[in-house]
């Protein structure tokens, strides 16, 4: 049997290392690839819970919500990208900040 | 076990549920026949800049809103639907109703051609889109729901905050959207937690309440504030405000004025319903009032003094929402039944006040007035419009003779009672602050005023009789009738009860 | 089976890791959908694999594929792989290493509640039930969720159909 | 009712008559005023001299209590009603060729109308609030009336000084009226007579005496008489000769029951330090009016401390002869300067003519005056056969009649003061009048002064005429009359009478040979530097605290709004947050605080999404640590 | 009862507003003409309401009184607030004025020239919120119209004033503003407390249920028992302490009076005229209507800081307006002196005291609309009011000249005008009064001699001595006072006139509300 911690801290070292390539990364695309890593860590913590009420498939049933839902904020979010991309000819917000405290 | 066991009753309770359900299908179909006339009309199709669509979601949300109106008379007590996902009941309603009519006022601000160049047929369904995540969210008890909604309208949110369609739109929708999905997945996370914890994904069930009672954990305190930053993200509250300012000056008018009502109110419906069931209904340890609370005051006082120096209205404005979330995050500290219909009393001011508001810039802006200084001399030009924004303004600030005088009054008396009644000195230290950043917020509010009518600058006289003097004049009524009637609204907000 | 989670999970830890300290922007891409499968692989182990499939269908299948086409429409000039660089290291590090160590702490330190091996019901297959589930306890967010798809398209289409000249002010 | 009205009426009716028709001015005003002097006489035959008579009725509430409006008649009222309608008559009639074609005519009459009005307030009023209020009034109008002519700075200044000499005094008397009040909550003076007061009473009575210093010029109050001067001549006869100064001495006769004896001595002690003071200066000056009004200063004080000494009655009979002769003289060298200006206007010539020095041998030119200033001066001096030595001798005996140490004393005072009176009386006749001027300029045009017209001739003799012994009693050497009763030992006459021609012969002496009044001494000139001690101990201070608190207001209580927002600046300014947007007129603690915080705040939205993101996570995480900490 | 004349006299300004709103902004006589005929019909409400007016006892009169709302606060009960309108000795005489003042302001704003209609419909605005301040007896009505002069003062400033009109209006309005805080904290706190009689569970902001300290509930806030302390202090005390603040800040009362110089030097004439004449009384007002009666005890046991605080007024304001060297500066410093009797003669805890304090405002409103509209005469021909820059005005300007005489010894206390009466009541009142320190009385009398110092010295600069003109104005310029301004000077000049001469007009009116102030205060000692 696996402990459940097992879960609790690989959930956690992907929700970390996901949160670090959001802040570090300075590629867009790149922050969008450790959003993922966040919600994935999000996900096998739902199924990880859901092991412990084998009855009901509420985890698992969240789980699949979050994959959709991540596929829809993937797809906007780089429709979105490749629009700022083809407006500022980068793909790096860093280099988009046009709104800012004056 | 045998998993077909009880499969007609739901199937029944499903057939049920939908009779609740007629604001969401209307607006859904709304959505479905704006697209359509965006797709089948072709003559639609060639302009995109035609009307029918805004007049069709028009249409759907006022439709929405009586539907809304008409649930509220059956609403004794609260129902479950949907296998518990969502719940039916006057407080969500009531937030359904200002959002229907906050959706239906952005839809008539969108008319001026100006407003729709592009892409009308989208852009209603969008609105209606949010709308309608609105309505789930401030019904939803289901972290599947709550979240789902939550997406629901942060991905029409990204859309429309880029509406303008130019380079700054563009940088707004992508600051909006990063910002937004990690919110998204540090509230992910943390409802996972919760409901590890817990073992029950229905915030308002019985089994989510013990198993907090049996997690009494730091564990469970880092959980819930995870799951709070999501509400807060949407109610634009620290520390998660930061997208406001850049999104508010980037977005149209019309979305700004949408962003500052409708995602903010389903924000806060659902953090009084996660606190009031995070509190276990009073048994938890944690003081998450205290929590909300810190937040509260250190909101209203940041926002009111961020906005201080800021000399674009929309940023001001900005500010000024994140500071107005606090004061309703006030409410919430309250936790009583009366501190959260005060709030619900505030929120509907609120709305009414900042859409004057919006209204009004929006029409300044039209006319080329786009920060403060601008709004030089046009008091003297136009001192129709600058009065009822005056008005306005005044109102989110609170002095008498608007509406906005009489909500901080309830909410702070709400905050008053908690304080009677628990003798808790941390809530008198929110009501001290609270007060004094009256006196801060009328600097900035009445700074629009100030240029408009001290300082002088180049003015030509404009009609009165415009239909945004009109809309004005009647938003402006109902501030003052209600400072003068509060009894009139409160008397309905009376009649929502909750589950203490 | 728990050497299988091990490994699974040391896969996905160091494909994230790798995203990391990945210099090329595919490389990091490629390195996510070798994550995502191993986190696949943790969805099978733990008796969740109409998860694992979705996992692998839509992420694999669907998110990475869109994230590459992603990163070839902005690569700039063709052939030249985008490098990514990196900023705000020591923010970065110290915000995920004060949640990473924080969080472990308290999950080491308290007790989460133990898993226990779940019963299979022997008339209904995992995805018997799951369909069931989804048709009656979670229709409303199966809906939701098709409208959010719907709106996304919509979305997407909105933005992508914008043919904006590169002017701006 | 008429005594009263009549003086008011002609004041109102000054004002009425339209400007093109001002000569109309003098005609009814000093109609109004022979009707008064009417009525005062009937009032002085019918009302009798011994029984007081009291009219009142109420005009207001005072908290509990009622202040009520009345009149009181009684001994003194009658004998002031008299002095004041009389002179008052006559100096409208003398100003109506005094002041003949001034441009103010009205206003002036306006106010001397006003004046007497007030003047009789003060006079028949039963209530010390109603005497308070004239009494200010009086202040006003003599304020007016000393800046006649405004143009000419010494009068604009001499105006303030008075007044604002006399309201200082006038805190006295309101600290006099709220003791009162709070020690018998009322102010009707037959009240407090019977009653009077429970407790404080030396404190109420000096408070009072100050005011009376004030109003009747007493030492150490008395600088602003001589500045009055700087006002017509005609109303110097008046107000500060006759009349007003005098009200001081009225009062303290008045209310004589409200002062302990310990105050009284104070009195005396004021009193006589006036009477040499001023008699002392007289002799330093050489502005005619000046003179007199030191001379009038002197008088006061002989009175003042006679009433000190308890000799009412002696006090109000030198009153009355004072007012008189003292008027008369006025009258008199209101004559001189109102000739000299005219041939100073025929011949173009500029020269002081108030000043003794430019003066000399108009004797022959001016008969009449000098035959006033004569009689007058002799009056003052206290030679026998004219009313000021039968005064004075009611006054020395009333002194003597207690035949203590003290009284002596207080007598021998009084006698050297008598001997500088006949001094500068003698100085002041001998260069006017007498001594020739040699060389002088101006002299071939003296002789061809003409003397003044009848309208103001009239007054002066008759005013002459009432400065002899009659006035008093029908024996020269008597002061028992219808006023006073008694009789002086005639040790006493023999030594005072001695004392005066003593005073004659000495006086003779030393000026014979000399051309020209020499400077006595500065200290004398300069009134002993009193008004260099007001300006070191009372009006700079006051300038400067005045300054300091402007200074104080502008710079610390603003300053302190503003200068804790010049540090907030500074700061900012360090940190480099600060912008010009501070500057736009949100000058103020709170706003620069706040926006210090404001840029705080602002720091954060840098525009760069992982700074936000960075900075969100970091809020949980700190707000999470808070929360557990 | 079927009198509605306090209504009437609050709405009429209001409705001739919203007309105002339709009248063609480039016909000023229009607005004039409108301003006028609304205030003389007050006028002439004025005169009925004196007619009905029996001012025999201190109750209140012409009472109008309808229920407003009850807001349902659910378990906490009810709040109730009411439209509650009614006046008496204190309230009428200054109703009275506000009539008067306004009709007068209203004459001087010919002149104005730029934005008439925004600026008539301000004043009429101003005019309504005054009127019902005064009679407003609900605390949430008072501070409605409390808070409504605020904005149009800040207009008026702001909009029609001086070179430093901004930084003005803006320290005007901070000023006000913080004061109205304050205020409305202890507002608060008080409908907390009180309760309707007889039904513990409905809260209201009546101010006659709140003076009865039978009406507080056992164990609020405001508890008359005094059970809540902060700080150590009582919380009542506490709350009176708000209460004074807030209107000293209006009063104005040194330290928090530098607002009134920068207002007043800024505002145009009209509306300096009606910030001194009517504003300023709102202070005193509020002090002898919600903060004395409404918490005697704590009155009582700080009247020595009231009454200090008024005698620091007195001098400090005197000797500053000695400094001046602008004429409307030193007026308006003049006008801190006077407001100073004000708190002295409400310390004092007297009849005399309390009914002079009154008094005060009412001489204080009169004299001082005349000492601002001279300012304004000589501001209207040259722009210039500093003092130094004339000399010998009294030659080419006599009746200017008279106006200026009776106007300020009316303000230094010269008997015969309103002032002295009230000035002599506040120091006998304060002389005896059992609370305050006599010496306060005896200093306070040097205010007396400071007033005359500055005022003559004034006069002796700018209207003796040889005539010239500085700073650029040339002689021309100065013409006498025309018939428009003799109009305006002439009734100001006989009020305080008659005033001064037969005080009992104005004091059988205020006597008796001294007399039941006074029992209010001790017997809630």
């Amino acid at each position: 049997m696996i402990p459940i911690e097992n879960y609790l801290v690989l959930s956690v070292l992907l929700f970390s290392i996901g949160l670090m390539v959001v802040v570090i990364k300075r590629n867009a695309i790149a922050v969008l690839l450790g959003l993922e890593l966040m919600l994935n860590a999000a996900n096998i913590n739902l199924v990880a819970f859901n092991l412990a009420h084998p009855q009901r498939l509420d985890g698992q049933m969240f789980a699949v919500f979050v994959i959709i839902v991540a596929a829809c904020e993937a797809a906007v979010g780089l429709a979105i990208i490749l629009r700022a991309y083809r407006l500022f000819n980068t793909a790096v917000p860093d280099n988009i900040s046009t709104l800012k405290e004056p | 076990m045998n998993i077909e066991a009880g499969l007609p009753e739901k199937l029944e309770w499903i057939r049920q549920s939908l009779g609740f359900f007629g604001p969401e299908l209307v607006l859904f179909a709304g959505i479905i026949v704006v697209l359509c006339t965006g797709i089948v009309v072709p003559s639609l199709r060639a302009g995109s800049t035609s009307v029918a669509p805004l007049l069709i979601a028009l249409i759907a949300t006022l439709v929405a809103c009586a539907l809304s109106l008409a649930d509220w008379g059956q609403q004794e007590k609260a129902v479950d639907l949907f296998g518990g996902m969502v719940v039916n009941d006057r407080f969500s309603s009531w937030f359904k109703i200002i959002c229907d009519i906050a959706g239906a006022l952005t839809l008539l601000l969108s008319w001026p051609a100006s407003q729709r160049r592009k892409h009308v047929s989208e852009y209603a369904a969008l609105v209606l889109s949010v709308v309608l995540g609105v309505h789930f969210l401030s019904m939803s008890v289901g972290m599947i729901m709550i979240f789902l909604s939550v997406e629901l309208i942060s991905i029409s949110s990204y859309v429309l905050a880029g509406y303008s369609f130019r380079q700054e739109g563009a940088e707004a929708s992508l600051k909006y959207f990063l910002f937004g999905t990690a919110a998204a997945a540090i509230m992910l996370y943390g409802l996972s937690l919760l409901y590890g914890l817990t073992g029950s994904g229905i915030i308002s069930s019985q089994e989510f309440v013990e198993g907090l009672l049996a997690h009494q954990s730091l564990l469970l305190l880092v959980a819930g504030l995870l799951a709070l930053a999501g509400f807060l993200f949407k109610m634009a509250v620290l520390p998660m405000h930061l997208w406001a300012p850049d999104v508010y000056q980037a977005a149209p008018m019309p979305v700004v004025a949408l962003f500052s009502v409708v995602p903010k109110l389903a924000g806060l419906a659902v953090l009084t319903r996660f606190i009031l069931a995070a509190t276990a209904y009073g048994q938890s340890l944690i003081d998450w009032k205290a929590i909300i609370g810190l937040i509260a005051i250190i909101t209203i006082t940041a926002g009111n003094v961020a906005a201080l120096r800021q000399w674009n209205a929309k940023r001001m404005m900005a500010y000024s929402s994140i500071a107005q979330s606090g004061f309703l995050l006030v409410g919430v500290v309250a936790l009583t039944e009366q501190g959260i219909q005060f709030m619900m009393f505030y929120a509907a001011v609120y709305f009414v006040a900042n859409y004057v508001v919006f209204a009004y810039l929006q029409y300044f802006e039209s006319r080329g007035v786009l920060t403060i200084p601008d709004f030089a001399g046009t008091g003297r030009s136009d001192p129709a419009a600058n009065t009822l924004l005056l008005v306005g303004l005044i109102s989110l600030t609170g002095i008498p003779p608007t509406a906005g005088f009489t909500a901080k009054l309830l909410i702070f008396t709400g905050l008053y009672d908690a304080y009677r009644a628990v003798d808790d000195p941390f809530l008198l230290w929110i009501l001290i602050p609270g007060l004094l950043n009256t006196v801060i917020s009328l600097f900035f509010y009445l700074r629009i005023p100030y240029f408009a009518f001290l300082k002088e600058g180049e003015s030509t006289p404009v009609k009165y009789l415009t239909w945004i003097n009109f809309l004005g004049l009647v938003l402006v009524l109902v501030l003052l009738g209600l400072f003068f009637r509060p009894d009139l609204l409160m008397g309905w907000i009376n009649k929502i009860t909750f589950v203490l | 089976m728990i050497y299988a989670f091990y490994i699974f999970a040391f896969i996905a830890v160091a494909a994230a890791a790798g995203i990391l300290f990945a210099r090329r922007l595919f490389h990091a891409a490629l390195l996510l959908l070798v994550c995502f499968l191993a986190v696949a692989g943790i969805y099978a182990v733990s008796y969740a694999e109409w998860v694992a499939v979705t996992q692998i269908l839509v992420y694999a299948g669907g998110v990475v594929v869109i994230i590459i086409f992603g990163i070839m429409l902005t690569t700039r000039a063709p052939g030249r792989p985008t490098a990514i660089s990196n900023s705000k290291w020591f923010s970065g590090l110290l915000l995920g290493l004060a949640v990473m160590g924080f969080l472990i702490t308290l999950f080491l330190r308290e007790t989460v509640g133990a898993p226990t091996v779940p019963l299979m019901d022997e008339r209904f297959t995992l995805v018997n039930r799951f369909g069931i589930a989804l048709m009656t306890d979670y229709l409303l967010p199966f809906e939701v969720a098709g409208l959010l798809l719907l709106i996304t398209l919509v979305g997407a289409a909105v933005i992508a159909a914008t043919r904006n000249k590169n002017t701006s002010s | 009712m008429v005594v009263l009205s009549a003086p008011l009426i002609s004041g109102i009716l000054s004002a009425l008559v339209p400007l093109r028709y001002s000569w109309l001015v003098s005609l009814t005003a000093s109609f109004m005023l022979l009707l008064a002097v009417a009525g005062a006489v009937v009032l002085a035959s019918t009302a009798g001299l011994e029984k007081p008579q009291h009219f009142s009725m109420p005009w207001f509430g005072l908290g509990g209590n009622t202040v009520s409006v009345g009149i009181f008649i009684d001994k003194y009222t009658v004998v002031m009603v008299l002095v004041v309608t009389i002179v008052s008559f006559f100096v409208h009639m003398y100003s109506a060729g005094y002041m003949a074609g001034d441009a103010a005519i009205r206003r002036y009459f306006v106010m001397l109308g006003f004046f007497t009005f007030t003047m009789l307030g003060i006079v028949l009023s039963d209530n010390l609030l109603v005497v308070f209020m004239c009494w200010e009034l009086v202040g006003f109008s003599s304020y007016m009336l000393i800046g006649h002519w405004m143009e000419l700075p010494e009068a604009a200044k001499a105006s303030r000084k008075a007044y604002m000499m006399n309201r200082i005094g006038d805190l006295g008397f309101v600290a006099g009226l709220m003791i009162v009040y709070r020690n018998a909550g009322t102010f009707d003076i037959t009240v407090l007579a019977t009653q009077g007061l429970q407790g404080w009473e030396i404190a109420a009575a000096l408070c009072i005496f100050v005011a009376i210093a004030a109003k009747s010029a007493q030492f150490p109050l008395f600088t602003w008489l001589p500045d009055a001067m700087a006002g017509p001549t005609p109303v110097s006869a008046l107000i500060h000769a006759a009349t007003m100064v005098a009200a001081g001495v009225f009062l303290l006769a008045r209310i004589h029951f409200l002062f302990p004896p310990l105050a009284l001595q104070v009195v005396t002690i004021a009193g006589l330090a006036t009477a040499l003071t001023g008699a002392a200066a007289a002799l330093g000056h050489f502005d005619i009016k000046k003179i007199l009004a030191y001379s009038t200063v002197s008088q006061l004080g002989l009175m003042v401390a006679a009433l000190g000494a308890g000799a009412k009655d002696a006090a109000m009979l030198h009153l009355l002869t004072h007012a008189f002769f003292k008027a008369g003289l006025f009258l008199a060298a209101g004559a001189i300067i109102h000739t000299l200006h005219q041939a100073q206007m025929s011949t173009g010539e500029t020269y002081d003519v108030q000043d003794i020095r430019n003066l000399g041998g108009l004797r022959k030119a001016m008969p009449v005056t000098f035959g006033v200033f004569l009689i007058c001066g002799a009056s003052l001096s206290g030679i026998p056969m004219f009313s000021g030595f039968q005064s004075k001798e009611a006054i020395l005996s009333s002194i003597l009649a207690g035949g203590d140490a003290v009284g002596m004393a207080v007598a021998a005072l009084f006698l050297i003061a008598t001997f500088l009176t006949v001094t500068y009386t003698f100085r002041l006749i001998w260069f006017v009048f007498i001594a020739e001027r040699s060389g002088s300029a101006s002299e071939v045009s003296w002789r061809s002064v003409p003397e003044v017209p009848f309208v103001m001739r009239f007054p002066m003799i008759v005013l002459a005429l009432a400065s002899l012994w009659w006035i008093v009693s029908l024996n020269p050497f008597s002061f028992s009359g219808w006023f006073t009763t008694g009789t002086a030992s005639a040790l006493t006459t023999v030594v005072s009478v001695g004392v005066v021609l003593g005073a004659l012969a000495f006086a003779y002496l030393f000026f014979r040979n000399r051309s020209e009044p020499s400077r006595v001494a500065d200290v004398l000139t300069n009134t002993f530097y009193l008004d260099a001690l007001y300006a070191i101990v009372v009006t700079r201070p006051v300038g400067h605290l005045s300054a300091l608190c402007a200074r104080v207001d502008r710079k610390y209580i603003d300053g302190f709004l503003h200068g804790s927002a010049y540090i907030q600046v500074t700061l900012a300014h360090i940190v480099g947050w600060f912008d010009k947007a501070v500057v736009d007129g949100f000058v103020n603690l709170v706003a620069r605080l706040t926006s210090w915080l404001g840029a705080f705040v602002r720091t954060f939205q840098s525009g760069n999404i992982h700074k936000y993101i960075f900075w969100a996570g970091m809020g949980l995480v700190l707000l999470t640590l808070y929360i557990v900490a | 009862m079927p009198d509605h004349i306090l209504t009437y006299l609050i709405f009429l300004p209001i409705l001739a507003a919203f007309v105002a709103l339709f009248i063609p902004r480039d016909r000023a006589a229009w607005f004039r003409v409108l301003n006028l005929a609304a205030c003389a019909i007050q006028a002439v409400l004025v005169i009925i309401a004196i007619s009905r007016y029996s001012h025999e006892t201190g109750e209140l009169r012409l009472v109008e009184r309808m229920q407003w709302f009850t807001l349902n606060l659910g378990t906490w009960g009810n709040l109730q607030a009411e439209y509650f309108l009614g006046v008496d000795g204190l309230s009428f005489p200054l109703v009275v004025l506000t009539v008067f003042v306004m009709l007068i302001a209203g004459i001087s704003s010919w002149t104005i020239a730029k934005g008439v209609k925004g600026y008539f419909i301000l004043i009429l605005i101003l005019n309504a919120a005054v009127i019902g301040s005064f009679v407003a007896l609900d605390l949430l009505l008072f501070y409605l119209f409390f808070e409504f002069m605020l904005l149009p003062m800040f207009f008026l400033i702001g909009i029609w004033g001086g070179s430093r009109r901004e930084y003005a209006s803006i320290k005007f309005f901070l000023y006000t503003l913080c004061g109205s805080i304050l205020i409305l904290i202890a507002f608060i706190a008080l409908y907390l407390s009180g309760s309707v009689p007889g039904d513990e569970t409905t809260h209201t902001f009546n101010m006659v249920y709140l003076r009865d300290p039978g009406n507080y509930l056992a164990g609020s806030i405001l508890d008359p028992s005094g059970s809540w302390l902060i700080g150590g202090w009582s919380a009542r005390n506490w709350a009176f302490l708000l209460l004074f603040i807030g209107f000293a800040i209006k009063l104005p009362m040194v330290p928090f009076h530098t607002w009134l110089p920068d207002a007043h030097v800024e505002a145009p004439t009209p509306a300096s005229v009606i910030l001194a004449a009517l504003l300023l009384k709102i202070g005193g007002y509020g002090l002898m209507r919600i903060a004395y009666p409404l918490f005697p005890d704590a009155a009582m046991s700080l009247s020595w800081v009231v009454g200090l605080f008024g005698v620091v007024s007195i001098i400090y304001g005197a000797l500053t307006a000695m400094a001046s060297k602008d004429l409307k500066r030193l007026i308006a410093y003049s006008s801190v002196s006077h407001m100073g009797f004000v708190l002295l003669g409400m310390a004092s805890a007297t009849q005399e005291g309390v009914a002079g304090a009154v008094y005060q405002m009412v001489s204080h409103g009169v004299i001082t609309t005349m000492l601002f509209l001279i300012a304004g005469v000589l501001y209207d021909r040259t722009s210039d009011r500093m003092i130094e820059n004339y000399s010998g005005l009294a030659r080419i300007m006599p009746a200017y000249f008279a106006v200026v005489l009776i106007a300020f010894f009316a303000s230094l206390g010269l008997p015969g005008f309103s002032g002295f009466i009230a000035e002599i009541m506040v120091f006998l009142g304060a002389f005896r009064s059992e609370v305050i320190h006599l010496s306060l009385a005896v200093i306070a009398t040097l205010g007396l001699a400071l007033g005359a110092a500055y005022y003559l010295w004034t006069i002796q600069r700018m209207f003796f001595g040889t005539l010239h003109v500085r700073g650029g104005a040339a002689t021309e310029q100065l013409v006498d006072l025309g018939m428009r301004e003799k109009v305006m000077f002439l009734p100001l000049a006989a009020t305080t006139l008659i005033l001064g001469i037969f005080p009992q007009l104005l004091l059988r009116y205020i006597d008796p509300f001294a007399l039941g102030f006074v029992a209010l205060l001790n017997g809630g000692n």
